[in-house]
């Protein structure tokens, strides 16, 4: 329950701040949804303590063991979005340094 | 059955791009790549589209673990088609390029970063999972990012950003949309979940990610109202960068949204089923009236693509064997004919110096043969017989009609009449009209021999696909069959498990 | 020179097809097939079907083509694009001689849309001239427009009755006229049609296109192109004809059409322009006829489209003579042409007479038969006369004004002789004779020619000769009185003329051409409207749409359930329940947060959340790459930090109050999906594989690094080319520019 | 803390920080760790040093670009899932060699596997010392 609220407000926040005139805090709000997609994943497979590894001389994960499988896509998810995050702050320095401003709306053109 | 063809059409553009990254700053070099990495994506996605053909879905899968625990991918005939088409859009780029020293290639990454778009391009394609789509899609776009940002004008810049934060948007919903999946399912195998779900209805979390993956895959498609992005991003690359986005891009939206809604969640007699049709009408409609305002080239195009969406999904939202083979054969007809006007439009820019069309003219005189080539992809657009634009639109009507879906059927005329306006004024303003005194003066010099190969070749399959529409349609009416049958899908996949 | 002989052997290829097609039509007894799959889905095949009736209109555009043909070898010479002129008039006849032969109507729809093209191209030509442009734009747009009429007619056609070869649908009449859809289809036919053959209100696009060269405007735009329309229905005649529907429409805008394109034709003085509207009276003659639909409507609907194609294609040519001879087609300006070249008015006389209806021409068997048709008709108005009538000897007007008023001389000095070549004066000369035989020797041509081509088209005999004189009959009387008229009026014709300028003038707002203008500029003005709202250039207005749209979306999944509830009972520990709560207020603030500095180190605080989460909830691996990556970008952010933007002052309160609110809602729904996906796990399956094996088969321990590297490694793959790729992008925009700012 | 001490202890700690590194990358199958967070640990040691050092000496010391370092990561990567091609696998399929007894790390299985992970490590570390240069070239750039 709290956990979905966590995740229902880091929403809220993300979309909220990607709304913003300014580049950086949409870049931050884009940040924070990452994390909110990512929890989301993260318990979709129910939460357990102990960790996915099996045991020195097992064969197999002994059970209760956490989900390992959205374990594995949350850190794909988290790469990709270290390289599209990563992306975006230089995107937003070349503007920055094009337009001379954080204003979007700078970036008004004829369309 | 694995066979290793399925991942080639995605790994050989991956490996050429890898080779070309080596040997960066050797432009020529790239240049040949390029044609060879086409040539080899040509034969490789043809020998799959035949072994599909004649022996029915196959899969591969990678790693070697079986279906719902790997990746498995899939190449029924849809996919095996759209990877065919897209090794022609491949290669007619890669002739366009190849010789042409006329096409400044504006930075020693773009070949490199085309192939390994025309690579998740394939991967996206071809994958039978629902989180390797995602990362696909991931690929696909920060290439597309990037190759867009190289224009470094302020407008390319400004493009870009839109571009990625209304993307970032999709990516957002569609990982959500993955996590409500699986927390439900537990599997990511578009089969293995299309066979769980079967057994659940009208549960809460499906509805709720049905929901997301239609908006995500919306906005990727560029429907109406989550189209922003692309005319504003386009027409600010090379012609022939914005020829592959302009191609592929928003038809892997299409393709994602066709997969999902036949085989994950088929859309009869869903309220969404009800929502695309009125977005794609709605997108019909706006993507052309966006182009009869214009006077760019390429974004005239640009918009157009939106418009043509709308056609496609409209055949996937009227929801019949034949509208559906409509909505396959569009997107076969209309990859290659978008592509093609697109390449159009760098060469006329380069011959007349501007992309604005005011400061375009006199190309039927000096230019006969572009001008005659044109023609081709501009007429199937607008729906000429025989062309494949005539059949396709011929199909999706019909398909209205037989839903008695009389709304469709007018605005499609009306849609059909205003494309048909805007590429007679890309025709009239560009080629019949006199270039303007201010203007520089349509270079002499002809496009070489590459470049018209490569607008010949496309053109040819558009004259094809409409003259041989006996060949085609039935392959996309044989899609359609396997789209409705999710079993045959699904046991193709999982076998018997 | 070249040029010249692609147009004599053109034009020798198509007068021996033309021969040929007379010979065939003589001796062919049943219709010959020839027919191959296209695409059967839709109905469409290759499919011709070679009857008399076919071979009427073969015998037609070859017959006007090899002397068009001809002509273009004296007219065109000097003219830049003359060979693109020439080959697209050779493509234009492959596709009338396609749709004139084709069995199935959607094969002849897309030899329909072919001469469409073509003709764009031809009006085109001479495409530095703006008019010219937008003539040629007009004319398709209209054309276009009723093709996809007929389009969707065809369509319906083939769902009423299953198939759509013409020999076919003529035996499933009655089912089609009984079909609900039979109203439908008839009129998006008739639609079709009449765009194409310019029936008014469509009629405008036909005086348009004049700015064709002439032998264009010969050929096309009143021998064979505007023909195709009463093609169509001629051909649907047994198909879809005599019921009242048909009756009434083909009637009542035949007339209008008649008695409009006549009367504005006088008003002009362009020589073209004004053959033009005479045209368009033909034309609406045509279809009045159809619309008769009688035994003799019919044969003289045949005769008449035999005759109106001789006289109007000659005057055509004519009037491009005129042009090369005199440099102008204005009527106000032409005189004494006569004396500049007698060849000329000769060729200019004959056909004229034709058109006025003189004995012994052809023409006026033509009228008479046509007069018979409506005086015997059963249900005719006596209005309709009356319009025909008028029509009739308005008609008589202009061929005086075309072929008489600029040969007279008005002036007392004489110009010098000029000579024409052949090729300018042949083609109607010999126009005129074909007139002129056919009128002296009716009887062959109507049993050799029109009564095969009536039997082909209607199934059984017509009954009728021809003859060239009846006696004195009330139709002889109403001729003689047509011409008197039509003279009467050529002496007082500047007064009419001025009289049909007045009434143009005022009803010019309901004109259908301004309509048309008008309908085109609003609908530029609406779409450029339309898109400066929608495409306004603003990120933040794109980003709005996009979040509404999916909020929309998920509201209306979320009513669309059938049970809302949700169960709230679901706890977690107070350790883990501090940290969120912890970054949730990180979260909260940080979207307050007024400087960068500020906002960053929120952004941190939420990572370190979510990485502690990871770390108590079984996820090493997880927390050490979030760390890490939040480590990463934080050193990049900090590196950075001077170059970055300042915070400026946000937006007014109001639009922020919009905006959260937006999120809210948006956020609100995703919570209640996350809400129900959290803690539900139903099928563990694909889990349970990789627990099983990872070890034994993967030989690896740590399950997630095997999910990672081996199970699902092609994932792995692609993100690290994001990675790879991300640097690329990232390495170009910073790369140190010295110059350029 | 003085630019001296500071450069002092970094001489210490990087190399103490790419060991353990490596370590986390060799001992990643079995235990948590792996290419990604090697390489990461790898990239923030190297950029340490760089901090401390200068850019310029970390990249005159080695032979080629942090770009082309990442790239060899990559193709490392494509290469590993190719073998399995040559003998007819499925792509990317584990070819397995024998198992190694490695000092601290344990017991380490040879394969297509582990040459993929190393591929993995050496992109994100490419990626992250390449990244971390170009922003601080960028900055001292003013």
């Amino acid at each position: 329950m709290i956990i979905a609220s966590f995740i229902g407000l880091l929403y809220i926040a993300g979309f909220y701040l990607l709304l913003r005139r300014s580049l950086v805090r949409a870049a931050i709000g884009a940040l924070l949804l990452g994390h909110a997609a990512n929890l989301l994943i993260f318990v979709s497979g129910g939460l357990s303590a102990g960790a996915p590894i099996i045991r020195e001389g097992e064969d197999s994960l002994i059970s209760p063991y956490p989900d390992p499988l959205p374990q594995a896509l949350v850190l794909t998810a988290i790469v990709i979005g270290l390289g599209v995050s990563a992306y975006l702050l230089a995107l937003i320095h070349r503007t920055a340094e094009i337009a001379g401003g954080d204003d979007m709306d700078d970036l008004k053109e004829e369309e | 059955m694995n066979s290793n063809l399925l991942i080639l059409p995605a790994i050989v553009p991956f490996v050429f791009a890898l080779v070309m990254l080596w040997l960066r700053g050797r432009e020529g070099a790239a240049r040949y790549l390029a044609l060879l990495s086409g040539v080899i994506q040509s034969i490789v996605a043809a020998l799959l589209f035949k072994l599909v053909l004649s022996e029915g879905t196959q899969t591969l899968e990678i790693g070697g673990w079986e279906a719902p625990f790997g990746i498995t991918f899939v190449a029924d005939l849809l996919s095996a088609s759209l990877a065919l088409v897209t090794s022609f859009v491949s290669l007619a780029i890669a002739l366009y390029i190849s010789v042409e020293k006329d096409e400044p290639i504006t930075h020693p990454f773009t070949l490199p970063l085309l192939q390994l778009l025309l690579s998740s391009v394939y991967g996206a394609f071809l994958t039978g999972d629902l989180f390797n789509l995602f990362v696909w899609f991931e690929v696909m776009l920060i290439t597309s990012f990037v190759l867009l940002s190289f224009g470094d004008a302020k407008q390319a810049i400004g493009g870009a950003i839109k571009y990625v934060l209304l993307n970032l948007v999709s990516s957002v919903l569609f990982l959500t949309a993955i996590g409500l999946l699986y927390g439900k399912t537990g599997t990511l195998n578009f089969a293995h979940i299309a066979a769980r779900v079967g057994h659940l209805s009208n549960e809460p979390l499906l509805i709720g990610a049905a929901t997301l993956l239609f908006c995500a895959f919306s906005i990727k498609a560029a429907l109406f109202p989550v189209h922003f992005w692309l005319p504003a991003s386009y027409h600010h690359t090379p012609a022939f960068v914005s020829a592959t986005f302009g191609g592929l891009l928003t038809k892997v939206g299409v393709y994602a949204m066709i997969r999902t809604f036949t085989l994950v969640f088929p859309l009869q007699g869903t309220w969404l089923q009800t929502a695309l049709w009125i977005i794609s009408i709605a997108t019909m409609l706006f993507g052309v009236l966006g182009a009869a305002s214009q006077m760019n080239f390429r974004r005239i195009l640009s918009f157009h693509i939106i418009s043509q969406i709308g056609y496609m999904t409209l055949g996937l939202a009227l929801w019949s064997p034949l509208a559906l083979s409509a909505a396959v054969f569009y997107l076969l007809h209309h990859i290659i004919a978008k592509t093609n006007l697109f390449l159009f439009g760098g060469l006329a820019a380069r011959l007349c110096g501007s992309d604005d069309l005011r400061k375009q003219g006199g190309l039927y005189s000096s230019h006969l043969p572009t001008a005659i080539l044109f023609l081709i992809p501009a007429l199937s657009l607008a729906g000429m017989p025989p062309l494949s634009g005539f059949f396709a639109k011929l199909l999706v009507l019909q398909a209205a009609l037989e839903a008695h879906s009389l709304i469709s059927v007018i605005c499609m005329l009306l849609v059909g009449l205003a494309t048909m306006y805007s590429m007679i004024k890309i025709w009239s303003e560009a080629f019949w009209k006199p270039a303007p005194a201010d203007a520089v003066r349509p270079s002499n010099r002809t496009p070489s021999a590459g470049a018209y190969l490569g607008v010949a070749y496309l053109a040819l399959f558009t004259v094809f696909i409409g003259v041989g529409a006996g060949y085609v349609f039935p392959i996309c009416e044989r899609i359609a069959g396997e789209l409705l049958d999710q079993g045959c899908y699904i046991h193709a996949v999982l076998g018997e498990r | 020179m070249k040029f010249r002989t692609s147009c004599y052997s053109l034009s020798g290829a198509s007068a021996v097809l033309c021969i040929f097609a007379i010979w065939a039509s003589m001796n062919l007894d049943a219709p010959y097939y020839l027919a191959f799959d296209w695409l059967p889905k839709v109905g469409l095949r290759i499919s011709f079907r070679v009857d008399s009736f076919s071979l009427f209109f073969v015998t037609l555009i070859c017959g006007i083509g090899s002397l068009v043909f001809f002509f273009c070898a004296g007219y065109l010479p000097g003219d830049k694009s003359r060979s693109r002129t020439l080959s697209i008039l050779l493509l234009f006849t492959l596709s009338m001689l396609g749709l004139v032969l084709s069995d199935n109507v959607l094969l002849l729809f897309i030899f329909w849309e072919f001469t469409t093209i073509t003709s764009f191209f031809l009006v085109g030509a001479k495409c530095e001239k703006k008019e010219a442009r937008e003539a040629a734009l007009q004319a398709l747009l209209v054309t276009v427009a009723g093709g996809m009429a007929l389009l969707v007619a065809i369509l319906l056609l083939f769902m009423a009755a299953g198939t759509l070869e013409l020999s076919s649908l003529e035996a499933n009449r009655q089912l089609i006229q009984d079909s609900p859809l039979y109203p439908v289809i008839l009129i998006l036919i008739a639609a079709g049609a009449f765009t194409k053959s310019a029936q008014f209100p469509f009629h405008f696009w036909l005086p348009g296109a004049m700015t064709a060269p002439s032998p264009v405007s010969a050929f096309l735009h009143s021998a064979t192109m505007v023909k195709a329309g009463i093609y169509l229905l001629a051909r649907f005649h047994p198909i879809l004809g005599e019921t009242v529907l048909w009756h009434d429409l083909l009637i009542g805008i035949g007339a209008a059409t008649m008695i409009v394109g006549a009367s504005l034709a006088l008003a002009r003085t362009d020589i073209k322009a004004l053959l033009a509207y005479t045209t368009v009276s033909a034309l609406g003659m045509l279809t009045f006829l159809l619309g008769l639909g009688t035994t003799l409507a019919m044969k003289a609907a045949l005769v008449f489209l035999l005759v109106h194609a001789c006289y109007k294609a000659a005057l055509f040519m004519v009037a491009g003579s005129i042009e090369k001879l005199a440099g102008t087609r204005d009527l106000d300006r032409l005189h004494s042409l006569g004396k500049m070249s007698p060849a000329l008015w000769c060729a200019a006389a004959l056909p004229a007479l034709s058109m006025c209806g003189l004995p012994p021409m052809l023409g006026f068997i033509g009228k008479e038969l046509i007069y018979e048709a409506k005086l015997i008709a059963p249900t005719i108005d006596e209005l309709f006369l009356l319009i025909g009538f008028t029509a009739n000897a308005l008609t008589v007007t202009a061929a005086l004004l075309a072929a008489v008023k600029p040969f007279i001389p008005r002036t007392m000095d004489s110009p010098p002789k000029r000579k024409l070549t052949l090729p300018l004066l042949a083609p109607p000369i010999i126009l005129g004779i074909v007139s002129l035989a056919c009128g002296l020797f009716p009887t062959w041509v109507g049993d050799n020619l029109l009564e095969p081509s009536f039997q082909a088209l209607k199934g059984e005999p017509s009954q009728i000769k021809l003859k060239l004189w009846h006696g004195v009959n009330p139709v002889f009387i109403l001729s003689v009185l047509t011409l008197v008229t039509g003279a009467l009026i050529y002496w007082i014709h500047s007064y009419f003329a001025r009289m049909v300028s007045v009434v143009e003038r005022w009803s010019s707002p309901f004109a259908p051409e301004r309509l048309y203008a008008q309908l085109v500029k609003r609908f530029v003005q609406f779409a450029s409207l339309q898109t400066r709202l929608a495409q306004n250039g603003s990120l933040n207005f794109y980003l709005t749409v996009t979040l509404c749209f999916a909020s929309l979306l998920l509201a209306a999944a979320f009513f669309s359930l059938p049970e809302k509830a949700v169960d709230l009972s679901l706890l977690i520990h107070l350790k883990t329940s501090l940290i969120i709560l912890g970054a949730a207020a990180a979260a909260v603030l940080s979207i307050r947060a007024q400087s960068m500095l500020e906002a960053v180190l929120l952004l941190g605080v939420v990572g370190l959340g979510v990485t502690l989460f990871f770390v108590f909830y079984g996820a090493p691996d997880l927390a050490l790459t979030q760390f890490l990556v939040e480590l990463l970008l934080l050193v990049l952010i900090a590196s950075i930090w001077s170059r970055l933007p300042a915070f400026r002052p946000d937006t007014p309160k109001r639009e922020k109050r919009r905006d959260l609110f937006a999120a809210c809602i948006l956020g609100v729904f995703l919570s209640y999906f996350v809400l129900q996906a959290v803690f539900l796990n139903e099928h563990n399956a694909i889990s349970e594989f990789y627990a099983q094996n990872a070890a034994t088969e993967a030989f690896g321990r740590n399950v997630v690094n095997v999910i990672l590297v081996d199970f699902r490694a092609l994932d792995t793959m692609g993100e690290i080319t994001v990675l790879a790729i991300a640097m690329m992008g990232i390495m170009s925009l910073l790369k140190t520019r010295k110059t350029k700012r | 803390m003085s630019p001296f001490l500071l450069r002092t202890s970094v001489k210490f700690i990087a190399p103490i920080q790419l060991a353990l590194a490596l370590y986390f990358l060799l001992r990643g199958h079995n235990e948590p760790g792996g290419g990604f967070i090697g390489g990461l640990a790898a990239a923030s040691a190297v950029l340490l040093y760089g901090l401390s050092f200068g850019i310029q000496e970390v990249e005159s010391k080695l032979p080629v670009s942090w770009f082309s370092f990442a790239l060899f990561g990559l193709s490392l990567a494509v290469f590993s899932a190719f073998i399995s091609v040559f003998v007819n696998q499925p792509f990317f399929t584990g070819i397995w060699g024998p198992e190694l007894y490695a000092p601290l790390v344990g017991k380490l299985k040879l394969g297509t596997v582990l040459l993929f992970d190393i591929g993995v490590f050496c992109l994100v570390m490419g990626f992250g010392v390449g990244l971390g240069f170009t922003f601080f070239a960028k900055e001292a750039e003013r």
